[in-house]
């Protein structure tokens, strides 16, 4: 099994499906000469030319419909989204048209478009540079939402959701592109809506996603020190979500956290504690514990940002508390 | 729609008597329809949210003529007329518009939301604008794979306040996608005037095309060779490799803008003067010099067509309730 | 106390605001002549004239944008975006500008903006004139996000709302206008971030917004036919969220059920329970059931319209779930 | 900031001596402040993401010269040279680059989210034409309240590809509000050049103002003097009721988008080219015919007055990370 960073990944991935199938292309911002602004399309122009790996304006809603439209006409577009937080302005594309075609159509067209974007904190961005947003996706019916957290979920994920008829939004962590890890030799699709159990635990279940999933996996080792077993869940793909996967683990544990970088309030952790509360409400020993962003936009200083999004040891005292209650 | 051989008789810059009759039939079918709609709107028949072209059948008529099969539209709100012009049978559409399965969108739609894509026509939307991009990558999706067709994105003046609008052509010119952009502008969106919304004279609007170096032609919207000539040299230029083309048709809303609409804000004398000097059809019919009885045995065909069509449509059956999300993933 | 319509009542605050405060302006589409889309703003153009009452172009984006950069010039401008739809496309203003010019600036700057929009199903719209969003600008610290159900509470609510220092998204529904209700003869405003206990009850708590706060007391009149006493709590403010009085009618009934129209998933309901079940863990003696709609772009036949949406029916079958538990 | 003297020197279309000396001065004192941030960049001692000026100085220079202290100003993500310009001390702008809570925003900004609303900058934007609809919003409460002020938006070439750029300046005509919409086209949006992404010719980019029926100005933006009198003419159209301005100003990125940037995109030759015959400064410098002494008069007191701003802000105090949401809500 080779090892290769997460941006590698993603960029295998997009490779590997622009060599098999001729119906897929790429657009977004700055994707070509430069290789996008992560770098994860760096060779790409290269070897597949200007007409599939194709530099556009900064016209986040026209490219969005591009993609929609030439999706609905048998393409199979991969548009890159620089920043989540410029998704703001494809939302009406993403959530009105995208994400509705097929139903208003009866089931004549479908939309088999997969939007990458990427962000999160960590680097002093500022507060429109930061935002993770994945949570506002998985409120729209019609739309499939994937954040992936390791390198050999990203390229199976990546590659499964350009395969798949319906509109992905896949979102990336800024952070996360250097991290390395194992991708099995052939590229395999991982199919979306399947958790991954990334470590057993007895004690509590700990649902994460993005860079959470590894302050997760540092929190587990050091509750383990504690004699606190802790089981790391990433459910991978946010809509359609794995509740049974998640739901076991917590009838196992009978104590469950949640844990994203996006705000808590409203966000996806949310949606994981009325899911687990309602199946698993005979199982629980304590309350679900949220842990999330603190409530307010990110403020540039290190020292605040840093105090306003969550790390290992917020993951860690939310598991202490929810052990305390039994 | 024009058939290529009808094409044909278009001879450079005019078109013959016969194909104009076509026009004329498909025109007042539009006419009929959109009454028949008002009408059983007011009866209490039909749901939702509806908007009738009553004044503009000569654009949606006069594009669509220009267009081969295989070419594909997206429409508006007021999207009854585009979909008859494009091709789909008026029954599947006043069933849509019942809500029944056997409607052009199988009762998910509505009037807003009326699909076709067997005749090329890729869904209205109720969002200002929001077929527009789409249009665009229908239009790319065409250029990458060298296919001879082009795509068209009809829409009102008011859409093009919208920042959708912008982006959209501003990329279709830069990709020079085959991509034709049917501005029907009425010089109206709902309640507001043109001078309440469009910073350029309303007869200007095609200055519009100038931010992007888009070539542009102007017609008459009330003329229906007008237009169709307007949108044979469009497509010509676009499926040529020539880039997109904004075709800014000048016509007149004959109605209010939903059906229902009071019109509390609108001049009632220049209504009934725009009624009276504006109707394509009207215009048409005179300079067809058509007969009485030709009149007659058209009109009653439109009629009985509308009629069967309404029958079909109560006839029709309502999707199960539990369906209501069959369609929802692929 | 009058009795007036809910139209009748927003209009009744806007025409207070108008007169009161010469830095109140209004700015939307067809708000003019026309009276607004939902006939609200009606008689307003004639008293106030066309400088504070402004028809627009069919621009969200600037329109909402004009109204920050008015407010932080110290005006008060109320925006209506026509149905909430629309509001994809300002998403980025609201989010990215609005909500956080205050932090960004270091406390120099206030965006006292207030954003009227309405929407709901019930009246074959279709997908695109229909959808229910208040969830997502729940999960955006900086707004605040109103939701009113009766017309004493979105009368005081919106006229607390103008004067509020922060930008505020204030919901209105769409088949709530006609509905009549008493008001206190002077017009009052309603703090923001209090609930209101419309209904009290012994055995289940239904925290219930918008339309579905109807349905939650049409359900209760129901399930008290059957024994069951059902309390009806609406929050009227989703941001801020009066947690305590939420949490202390669940501590006291033991059961709760959260009903709103928006689809179920990842919407306000799953923060609602969310804090329920952290705040009133050791008293919750069923799981929360979450009522909203099913999971699907709102499909335009009216059979299929009403078989997607929550009822009074819904309701109360959540509510007897709940109680099947004990 | 060119006061009301200085703009009576100006004596219709020339800038004396002393005037254009100024405007030296700030541009140098401009230039020496980015070079610092790179060069503190690559020392390690800057967080976050870094856009210089360098190259733009005239730009900023000449219109902020144009404008009263009770004026406007929405910056971008280059927003360095923009704060200084329109008359915030340097040492405050450092100290926000290293997140101090002397910093112009409190050390809740940053770089791309410089605020000084006592000098009138609205803050800058890291959203590309995000801060532009801002602008007409100031503008209309200008207007409404019959306050003789511009609010002036600063945007670059890629901004006009934006739907927001367009609702803007569509809304902005119509309702003439006194904004000014100063459009420094460096013919790049980060990697991709003017050909990919704008479908007019670059320097033709003041076309985008036809689709609005706006007043354009076209300024060399590399001629301190022509941007400050093209700037001076948008406010007075602007001010006096006329309606706003779009001000095209054409110049030159002499470094890469963000500090840091390889610029594996761009010719290398070409680089240097443009460095040899655009820099704004060189180009003042030897029209002005400085001597060597005063030159570097000039120099010293810029290169004092940026390493001083360092040590103010490297001695600067760390906002308490408990006060993080202390600005969420008023
Ligand atoms: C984005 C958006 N904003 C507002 C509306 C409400 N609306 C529906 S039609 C319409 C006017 C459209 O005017 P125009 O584009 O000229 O088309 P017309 O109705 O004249 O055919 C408006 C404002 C909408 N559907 N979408
Ligand atoms: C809406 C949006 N899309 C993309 C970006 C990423 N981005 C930052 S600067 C930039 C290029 C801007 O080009 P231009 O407007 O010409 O300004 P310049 O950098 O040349 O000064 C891009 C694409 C962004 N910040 N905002
Ligand atoms: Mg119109
Ligand atoms: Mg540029």
């Amino acid at each position: 099994m080779p090892e290769v960073t997460y941006r590698e990944a993603v960029r295998d991935a997009l490779t590997h499906a622009l060599r098999t199938d001729e119906r897929v292309f790429l657009m977004g911002e700055d994707i070509g000469e430069m290789g996008g602004s992560m770098g994860v399309t760096q060779g790409l122009l290269d070897e597949f030319g200007p007409k599939r790996i194709r530099n556009t304006p900064i016209s986040e809603m026209a490219i969005v419909g591009t993609g929609i439209g030439s999706a609905m006409q048998g393409m199979r577009p991969v548009v890159e989204i620089m920043y989540e937080d410029f998704l703001t302005l494809s939302m009406e594309q993403l959530v009105n048209q995208a994400a509705k075609h097929r139903t208003m159509s009866g089931g004549q067209v479908s939309v088999p478009l997969t939007i990458r974007t990427q962000g999160g904190a960590g680097w002093s961005p500022g507060a429109q540079h930061a935002q993770q947003l994945e949570a506002w996706f998985v409120h729209v019916p019609g739309l499939k939402v994937v954040f992936a957290s390791t390198p050999a979920d990203v390229r199976g994920l990546l590659w499964a959701s350009i395969q798949d008829e319906n509109p992905v939004l896949f979102f990336e962590h800024r952070t996360l592109y250097p991290i390395k890890g194992e991708v099995p030799d052939e590229l395999e699709p991982i199919p979306l809506g399947r958790a991954r159990i990334h470590r057993e635990g007895e004690d509590v279940t700990v649902v994460a996603t993005g860079r959470l999933v590894h302050e997760a996996l540092e929190a587990a080792e050091a509750a383990e020190q504690e004699g606190i077993s802790v089981e790391v869940v990433d459910p991978r793909t946010l809509q359609p979500l794995d509740e049974e996967t998640i739901l076991e683990s917590v009838r196992k544990t009978t104590r469950c956290v949640t844990a994203h970088e996006a705000v808590t309030r409203g966000g996806f952790g949310a949606e994981l504690a009325a899911v687990v509360q309602h199946g698993a409400f005979d199982w629980l020993d304590a309350p679900i514990e949220r842990v999330g962003a603190k409530f307010g936009p990110l403020p540039f200083a290190p020292a605040l940002e840093q105090w306003v999004v969550p790390h290992a040891a917020d993951v860690l005292d939310a598991v202490r508390r929810t052990v305390a209650r039994a | 729609m024009a058939t290529v051989e009808e094409k044909a008789g278009s001879g450079g810059r005019r078109v013959s008597e016969e194909v104009l009759k076509g026009f004329f039939r498909e025109m007042l079918l539009i006419r009929r329809f959109e009454e028949k709609v008002e009408e059983r709107f007011r009866a209490g028949e039909l749901p939702g949210f509806l908007h009738v072209a009553i004044g503009q059948e000569a654009a949606a008529t006069g594009v669509c003529a220009a267009l081969e099969r295989d070419d594909v539209i997206a429409s508006t709100h007021r999207a009854h007329a585009h979909a008859i012009a494009k091709g789909t049978p008026v029954e599947r559409i006043m069933a849509e518009l019942y809500g029944k399965v056997e409607g052009c969108s199988r009762g998910y739609g509505g009037s807003m939301h009326l699909y076709d894509v067997a005749v090329g026509n890729l869904g209205a939307n109720a969002v200002v604008a929001g077929g527009i991009p789409g249009i665009v990558g229908a239009a790319l999706a065409f250029q990458m794979r060298g296919e001879p067709r082009v795509a068209v994105a009809f829409f009102g003046d008011g859409a093009t306040n919208t920042g959708t609008f912008h982006e959209s052509l501003n990329l279709a010119q830069l990709w020079k996608v085959p991509a034709v952009f049917s501005l029907e502008n009425n010089g109206w969106a709902e309640s507001t005037p043109a001078r309440q919304q469009l910073p350029l004279p309303v007869d200007e609007l095609a200055k519009r095309a100038l931010a992007y170096g888009m070539k542009t032609i102007e017609a008459d919207g009330q003329d229906v060779e007008a237009v169709y000539l307007a949108a044979l040299a469009a497509r010509e230029h676009a499926v040529a490799g020539k880039g997109p083309v904004l075709v800014h048709l000048r016509t007149h809303r004959l109605t209010g803008h939903y059906v229902g609409d009071p019109q509390v804000y609108r001049d009632k004398d220049e209504l009934r003067r725009e009624r009276e000097t504006k109707d394509p059809i009207e215009l048409l019919r005179a300079r067809l010099e058509l007969s009485e009885s030709e009149l007659e045995t058209i009109d009653a065909a439109a009629t009985a067509e509308v009629t069967a069509a309404v029958e079909f449509a109560k006839a029709g059956t309502d999707p199960p309730p539990e369906d209501a999300l069959k369609y929802v993933y692929a």
